[in-house]
């Protein structure tokens, strides 16, 4: 009888694991090596060149000394969270009425998430086309007969982020419908007869019956939505480049200027690493409920 | 005095006719059990009745009210349903009081109707549980609960055991015939359980394509089917069935074996046209009582199946397969031979054109 | 820009007939996309184009904010551009220590540059450890208003000659329906804007003593309080203004919508390929008509270093190019700026660039913000001036005291 | 009673039949009135660019811009696509798009076939530690980028390929990695297991089993992969303006800057026009892979 040698560990699996070898280099190098590498850097001086010159927390205390970071940060907090409730809201509202077995639900879902297919450049210069005072809605409410009429987010610093929040949702609701469009789908219809049944109005089914049950499709839609927001940068740049002033500067903006146009990269990486914290604030208690009660060991 | 009665009811989705005129009355504190295989009709026609699906044409009554046009919760119904549809983020006690509470219904009043459901059934250490922490079967007792509170004279149940495994699934249909002894509401139940419509029902209507095919207590179904679906349906292992002719006057010949019919009742007396010949396999008599019988024949065992309590015997009469009951005891094995007999006063004999009973 | 863009194609055709397999592509960024820009670098192309060699446009719209991290992160990537425009003075400091750039002592010393530049601070700022690495192209000064004769006809006031007498006039301006001052929102505008204002309102001395010694003291004193009082109210005269570039305020001027603009004296571009001319359509002041001063800022070119000895070989015909005579009098006088040799005959220039030339040969000059402060202390400041500009709640003290912190902690 | 297959007519009086509806019943005119002001919100960015890429600009400077066009002219859609400038290059949008292709066409193919094989590794192969990589891919995926731009241009320049379509591609695949082997491992585990089992036992092996089970029973899987590619990089942006060199920089990117850089008078006709133009491949996208579409964004989405 032949004697079958159990192979080397090492050598099991052999092509699966050269198969993986990408998605290992990526992990590793990519994902954890160059986020260690830029958080180390932050704590250095460097300018133009990475220089491992280390100053402590300075460039750290720099950046919570600096107005347009401040200004930054307050923008996404308000875009931030007004994203949120506006898009589960209305992303949610959308959804109900899709799932009120309408006519036409097809070419409404088409029409409300065609926006989501656009690039943010797109989506940032056609706003900034309807929004210009001279020629956009302005100047149709004023030709209306409301002379006074003043409608300028986009040259207003007090609220050029409501400007990019209307092109934000125009852009991003959609695809929170479609996602909270399934989760309803995907509701036992039973529950919907047992409620007619206890003749319970459907918004009240819907309230105090469908949404609890939803709960993993709006924390799913809001970890996307809050990872989305922390990134935005396009967005900003084609349509306002962070005017009027600095009033509607983001973080992912403040990084790139201070990495690239100011050449001061040991504050574009303290910038980045505070985005990296903020990211880890929103994603490791979601993460933590979602893998972390299943299995307790990871 | 009828409880739920069903006029000329029509029911399309689109161009096709889910339920054609269908009639159907049901008296106060009936167990009505709507029996077929899947899509012939039944779990919706009990939507129609529950006012959940709308009728495309025909009249609902309950309780001498046309409710065709109500709403499901005015109806007077409570409804039970496979999946138990229970409200997943409300305590036991807030899934038995939602409807109530929403219908406006005293505080005091919810306390005792939902005690008193739970007393019933038996689920007052559950009520501050979530549905989540309760089994398959506490979560349809809750399911059953919810029907109860409302306090109503019609019972619906939508496939309500399937989802639960094979030994529950007894228990819980003791439990329901008891609840029914005990309350005497009329109930409509679909299932498509023989085993469940036989031990559950005062009557059962075998339903098949959108059409009701028989209505009639589960004795008669079993003992008189009216077509060769319903016999076919009815009974396990199935009725056998043996292809042949009567064009001989109270004889069933099939090949070259005749039976004689003696005291078979015939609906309209005999006919010499071809016929099936139904005969229940528990029926058959085998070894020496066989020659006691009416109808005797010598036959070879080529299957046997041991299933314990009893065994099933394969074998065939003039080519055509034959299955015959016998006790789980006897010594019959593969390639024995062996004697039958049965009394064809017990067959079923049907028009093998229009497949209805002769 | 069409009939430029045939040029270009109908320079590079004759060229690649005549000089057929010596041409050396050459990619050359720069920042350079207005009309009058454009039309200036179109003379370096043809120039260059006329050496055999070929120029490969890689213009990068968007102001220098923008072009500037697309060439130095190729410089620093590892594919670095054949030359590329670059403000000379701190902003490639580091690019020159890392000895990612082309080393021009030769070819200067051979041009003799250390003689021909004027003013030789230019060549100053090109040198690092007395070797030289970029060419000064031209000069550009901060230190001038665009005052739009149409504007102040409709208004029914003079053209003023200085600032008090602008800010005086403004209330008829604005009663005209006409914005005062006109503003791009871009963060340089502003604070380029502020420069000049402290120039013209708190002198010189004042300037050096924060921007050169970086002394946070005196930019936290009354002197520059005045300057922040003056960019205040120049704030106030701007209100209306609401466009983005620099070019498009600059139209505001051409069109006479607006009053007047603070730039520099590259603005002067725009007005020539508008058609109009200086003393009739427009009127420029240097130094706001206070402090006649010229700024000696500009463009450099820097050659990043190359394996290729062709390349390298091109580098340096490219830069010899640049400095000559013809093609200085030629660039210059397409893009406004003042030629960075004295040597040279600009009597084409017009009316502003005279004055320019008079106020250079004179000596009344002073550094470019860009040659004294770095990328990161010019960007903060940016950041405040465009953020005092567009939010009027902040005072002119709060603004002062922002600014003076940038100071004390600037290198 | 017993035979009531019931086809007798019974006598009815009152209701009967279907509830009579009124079409125009307020709960229909809620539902309707709000969707079509919706949709309505949702289309007019697009009829806007569509009219005023059709306008000349003088109508534009007198008008409304959501009148429709009076003279249509396609001189702005010209324009843009051949002639609209960034600095000296008049080319137009049409270099950004051609970039853009040579750009999408092997990003997407590495990126799917790359991330295809892990996923089927994940999904069939597990070894030690695949979970332990996969969780830091799936939290990747979250990671700002901004963090990683930097050490990306010097893990590039190290490479030699910064600036060129290689360096763009890589990073496309590294940053389309996560979602993509997500949405790959889920799909695999989803296919039954006995038939990898069975082509186990029959002696295929790692490859033969991609290639000749996997691969052919996957096509919806990578249609829905693909189209969640093609828009991503289609749409991206800040790879494009970081890791590319102007003559090669994305549509996007090109079309950011020809919008946003004037030469005198702005030309919005021309501008929509060019921003229609870069909108056009991905909506072409969308508008014919339909539910594909939904369901790749919604796979990668709700399973995450």
């Amino acid at each position: 009888m032949a004697q079958s040698t159990r192979p080397n560990r090492l050598f099991r699996n052999l092509n699966a694991k050269i198969a993986a070898l990408p998605m290992i280099a990526t992990a590793l190098v990519v994902f954890i090596g160059f986020t260690v590498w830029t958080i180390v850097h932050s704590f250095t001086k460097s300018k133009l060149l990475p220089k491992l010159d280390f100053v402590g927390f300075a460039q750290y205390e720099r950046l919570w000394g600096t107005r347009r970071w401040l200004v930054s940060i307050e923008n996404l907090a308000f875009y931030g969270i007004s994203s949120l409730v506006f898009s589960l809201t209305i992303g949610f509202l959308l959804a109900c009425l899709l799932d009120q077995k309408i006519r036409f639900e097809n070419t409404f879902r088409t029409i409300i998430l065609y926006p989501f297919a656009l690039s943010f450049i797109v989506t940032g210069l056609v706003w900034q086309w309807i929004l210009n005072p001279e020629f956009g809605v302005q100047n149709i409410v004023r030709s209306l007969g409301f002379s006074e009429f003043v409608f300028d987010p986009l040259y207003n610093a007090d609220v050029v982020i409501f400007g990019i929040l209307i092109a934000g949702l125009w852009q991003g609701t959609g695809f929170i419908m479609v996602i909270m469009l399934a989760g309803l789908r995907g509701i036992d219809q039973e529950i919907w007869k047992a409620s007619r049944i206890d003749g319970i109005p459907s918004w009240k089914t819907y309230i105090f019956v469908v949404i609890p049950m939803m709960r993993p499709v709006f924390i799913t839609a809001l970890v996307l939505i809050a990872a989305g927001i922390v990134k935005v940068y396009d967005l900003v740049v084609a349509q306002t480049n962070g005017g009027p002033g600095n009033a509607s500067e983001v973080p992912a903006k403040y990084v790139y200027d201070m990495m690239f146009k100011n050449q001061n990269l040991g504050q574009g990486f303290a910038a980045s690493t505070v985005m990296l914290l903020s990211v880890l604030v929103i994603l490791i208690p979601w993460a933590y409920l979602e893998f972390g009660g299943r299995k307790g060991d990871k | 005095m009828t409880s739920v009665s069903i006029k000329n009811l029509d029911l399309n989705f689109g161009s096709v006719k889910v339920l054609k005129q269908l009639n159907l009355e049901i008296d106060h504190g009936e167990f009505l059990v709507l029996l077929g295989a899947s899509g012939c009709g039944k779990s919706t026609l009990l939507n129609c009745i529950a006012g959940l699906l709308e009728v495309s044409d025909g009249q609902i009554h309950i309780n001498d009210k046309n409710v065709t046009w109500e709403e499901p919760s005015d109806r007077g119904i409570g409804m039970v349903f496979q999946s138990y549809a229970l409200y997943p983020q409300m305590t036991v006690k807030g899934n038995l009081s939602f409807g109530l509470k929403n219908a406006r219904v005293p505080k005091d009043e919810i306390e005792s109707r939902v005690a008193r459901a739970a007393e019933i059934l038996q689920i007052e250490p559950l009520l501050h549980r979530k549905p989540a922490a309760l089994s398959g079967g506490q979560r349809q007792r809750v399911a059953i609960g919810r029907a109860l509170v409302r306090d109503v004279d019609v019972f619906l149940f939508d496939e309500p055991l399937s989802n639960l495994d094979a030994k529950l699934r007894a228990d819980l249909r003791v439990e329901i015939k008891r609840l029914h002894q005990k309350l005497h509401n009329t109930m409509i139940y679909v299932t498509h359980d023989q085993v469940e419509a036989m031990t559950l029902a005062d009557r059962i209507a075998i339903m098949k394509e959108g059409l009701i095919q028989q209505l009639d207590s589960p004795a008669e179904i079993y003992n008189r089917p009216v077509n060769k679906y319903v016999a076919d349906f009815i009974g396990s292992p199935s009725m056998n069935f043996l292809d042949g002719d009567m064009s001989t006057k109270g004889k069933f010949k099939t090949g070259g074996t005749e039976i004689d019919l003696g005291n078979y009742e015939f609906v309209d007396g005999p006919i010499g046209a071809p016929v099936w010949f139904g005969f229940r396999p528990e029926h058959v008599i085998v070894g020496e009582a066989a020659t006691s019988q009416p109808f005797s024949t010598k036959v070879v065992a080529e299957i046997v199946e041991p299933m314990g309590s009893d065994t099933l015997v394969w074998t065939s009469i003039e080519n055509q397969p034959f299955r015959v009951r016998v006790d789980g005891q006897a010594s019959i094995k593969t390639g024995d031979e062996f004697l039958l007999g049965f009394d064809p006063a017990r067959a079923s004999i049907f028009d093998k054109e229009n497949e209805l009973r002769v | 820009m069409n009939s430029l863009k045939k040029l270009l194609v109908a320079t590079t055709a004759i060229c690649s007939v005549t000089a057929g397999a010596f041409a050396t592509d050459l990619e050359v960024t720069h920042w350079w996309t207005s009309g009058g820009e454009a039309a200036a670098v179109a003379e370096f192309a043809k120039a260059f184009n006329a050496t055999g060699n070929n120029w490969v446009d890689g213009a990068i719209a968007g102001g220098g904010g923008v072009a500037r991290p697309v060439i130095i992160s190729r410089i620093l990537g590892g594919d670095p551009m054949g030359a590329t425009q670059l403000n000379h003075g701190r902003q490639a400091e580091e690019l020159v220590e890392a000895g990612l750039m082309l080393d021009l002592t030769d070819i200067a010393t051979e041009g003799g540059w250390r003689d021909i530049v004027n003013p030789t601070g230019l060549l100053d700022s090109c040198t690092v450890d007395g070797k030289i690495y970029c060419v000064p192209v031209n000069i550009h000064s901060w230190q001038w208003i665009w005052l739009s004769h149409k504007a102040f006809a409709d208004a029914g006031v003079d053209v003023p000659s200085n600032w008090d007498e602008f800010t005086a006039s403004a209330d008829a301006l604005v009663a005209a329906g006409k914005t005062p001052l006109a503003m791009g929102q871009q963060s340089w505008q502003s604070s380029g804007a502020f420069g000049v204002i402290n120039v013209a309102i708190g002198g010189l001395d004042l300037w050096t003593k924060i921007n050169v010694n970086k002394d946070a003291e005196a930019a936290a004193g009354p002197e520059m309080a005045k300057v922040f009082e003056a960019y205040g109210a120049a704030r106030v005269l701007s209100e209306g203004s609401n466009v983005q570039d620099w070019n498009q305020a600059t139209n505001m001027v051409i069109t006479g919508e607006a009053g007047g603009q603070i730039m520099g004296d590259w603005a002067q571009g725009e007005f020539q390929v508008a058609g109009q001319t200086a003393g009739v359509d427009y009127t420029c002041l240097p130094g706001l008509g206070v402090n006649e001063i010229i700024s000696t800022g500009g463009d450099a070119f820097y050659f990043p270093k190359n394996d290729d000895p062709e390349v390298t070989a091109a580098q340096k015909e490219l830069a010899k190019l640049m400095i000559s005579k013809p093609v200085q009098v030629a660039f210059n006088l397409k893009k406004g700026s003042l030629p960075v040799r004295g040597d040279i005959d600009m009597s084409t220039a017009n009316d502003c660039m005279q004055k320019g030339l008079e106020i250079l040969a004179a000596g009344n000059i002073m550094p470019d913000g860009n040659q004294v402060l770095s990328a990161d202390t010019s960007g903060q400041i940016e950041d405040l001036m465009v953020e005092f500009w567009n939010d009027t709640s902040m005072t002119p003290a709060e603004a002062q005291a922002a600014y003076a912190a940038i100071i004390a902690e600037a290198d | 009673m017993t035979n009531s297959s019931s086809n007798t007519t019974v006598e009815m009086t009152g209701p009967r039949g279907a509830k009579p509806k009124r079409a125009l019943s307020p709960r229909n005119i809620m539902i309707y009135g709000v969707l079509l002001v919706v949709a309505c919100y949702y289309l007019l960015p697009l009829y806007v660019m569509i009219a005023t890429s059709l306008k000349g600009m003088p109508e534009i400077r007198l008008g409304n811009i959501f009148a429709p066009p009076v003279d249509i002219t396609f001189e702005p859609w010209v324009k843009a696509w051949s002639q609209a400038c960034t600095g000296l290059n008049c080319e137009g949008l049409s270099r950004g798009f051609w970039n853009s292709v040579r750009i999408l066409i092997p990003s997407v193919a590495i990126s799917i076939l790359i991330a295809s094989v892990n996923g089927y590794a994940l999904a069939n192969w597990k070894f030690k530690g695949a979970e332990v990589f996969f969780t830091i891919l799936i939290f990747g995926a979250f990671i700002p980028y901004q963090i990683m731009i930097y050490p990306m241009v010097i893990f590039l320049r190290e490479l030699g390929l910064f600036g060129k379509l290689g360096g763009l591609v890589l990073v496309h695949t590294v940053f389309g990695m996560p979602i993509l082997t997500l949405l790959f491992r889920n799909y695999f585990t989803s296919l039954p297991e006995e038939l990898f089992k069975a082509a186990r036992v029959d002696g295929a092996g790692f490859w033969g089993i991609y290639f000749r089970i996997m691969l052919p029973m996957s096509i919806p899987i990578f249609v829905v992969a693909m189209i969640l590619q093609v828009t991503g990089i289609w749409n991206d942006f800040l790879f494009g303006v970081i890791y590319t060199k102007p003559d090669a920089y994305p549509m996007t990117v090109q079309l950011n800057n020809i919008v946003n850089s004037v030469q005198g008078v702005k030309e919005y006709n021309v501008n929509m026009a060019a921003t229609l133009l870069t909108g056009v491949v991905p909506l072409v996208i969308y508008f014919a892979s339909g539910k594909l579409f939904v369901r790749g964004i919604a796979a990668g989405a709700v399973k995450g």
